[in-house]
């Protein structure tokens, strides 16, 4: 399992390349990547806080939790801070088990918690100015499901 | 004395990210109270507790939590993030 | 959209990459392979036999009903046939949308008809010999929530 | 005459991968009674529908679906992709 909060870039495509080759034995491999939406062209890019220690420890529990709960072979997060440009790779899960209905399980509850349970807060910077994004009730909902 | 954190739009409105503080606080509630009363900027950032959150020592707690032992309070709007 | 069925093996990181570069607009790529399981050292393989001609027909249906029913970005799947070894990619699917929820859903859709609508079979290569796998009734079960 | 396909252990069954056959079956079913009233082997790979499926010209069909037109008919077990 590992755990990366960063500001610099990352290589999804390395990424997923390395996570699948080290998990002999899963049948199954899924991987997330959040990327920067452009909203048609009117953001130019977003700005992402983190509350230093507190993200690595959140993050480090949510995917100790989805590994126990779907016996996952392996669990992969990446998520930067810091200012981000249209396109560019936020965040990435990756997991892999025995089963697809796992590593699908996995993943999409990794996504919610991430979400709503570690200490990111992006802000969006458009051409009328910078406004942070509001949690939606639907995250919080999502929730509910696990 | 307690290191309070403040972040996003709470860090903004109170215009510092970081303080430490004196407090005889009992609980999160408490301190908050103590906090609104010192100054405009910061009745603002506390004008509504259902859209602030806390974490205690880097941990999700509730505004009624105890603040004995705690070394380090932070304030912040529903997270955003993934 | 891009459908492929090659008996050549392919480099999932390169395509979840070049895939990625090409989805502006889209906040959320999802990627799912499937990989050939040894389990625990007692298969020596997988030989995958297919219905040329139908086979692409049948996934490029399943690709555009995934694309139009959760308006995806873009979609990729890639499936393998011929003779494969443990560890090795059988086939990968990604989708792109505007939000991680049309994403998941549009991956899974897609998985769980190419397991019971694309003409595949599968044939595990063991110690003991070769047997075909079965169709278990769960995944004919799956295709019931959609 | 019509292609008739056989894939997986349906293919290894009957011991080859394709045959064109000369039939005036007017369904599926029909065609199905004409291999097994053939030989022993189409007889054993025929001996439960219900493990079979069936297409018609690359499409999924059912076994009393028509033959009128069809040039390619495709037997084999459920499929097991992804």
């Amino acid at each position: 399992m590992r755990v990366a909060v960063q500001p610099e870039s990352f290589d999804v495509g390395a990424e997923v390349s390395a996570f699948s080759a080290g998990v002999r034995g899963a049948g199954a491999v899924v991987s997330f990547t959040g990327l920067v939406r452009d909203e048609g062209g009117s953001l130019s890019g977003m700005e992402i806080e983190h509350y230093p220690g507190m993200t690595e420890k959140a993050i480090a529990g949510i995917a100790v939790e989805a590994v126990s709960r779907w016996s996952l072979v392996d669990a992969l997060v990446i998520h930067r801070h810091g200012k981000l440009a249209p396109g560019e790779a936020i965040m990435m899960v990756a997991t892999a088990a025995l089963h697809r209905a796992d590593a699908f399980a996995a993943a999409e509850y990794l996504m919610d918690y991430l979400k709503s349970r570690a200490p990111f807060w992006k802000k969006e910077l458009g051409a009328d100015g910078a406004s942070w994004v509001a949690a939606k009730d639907a995250d919080e909902d999502a929730l509910k499901r696990w | 004395m307690i290191d309070v954190l403040y972040f996003a739009w709470v860090r903004e409105r109170i215009g510092l990210p970081r303080e430490r503080i004196e407090t005889g606080a009992v609980t999160v509630a408490d301190l908050v109270q103590e906090l609104r009363a010192r100054e405009v900027r910061y009745e603002a950032a506390f004008a509504d507790l259902s859209a602030l959150r806390v974490a205690l020592d880097q941990e999700l707690a509730s505004f009624d939590a105890p603040l004995a032992g705690v070394r380090e309070v932070a304030f912040f709007p529903p997270m955003t993030g993934g």
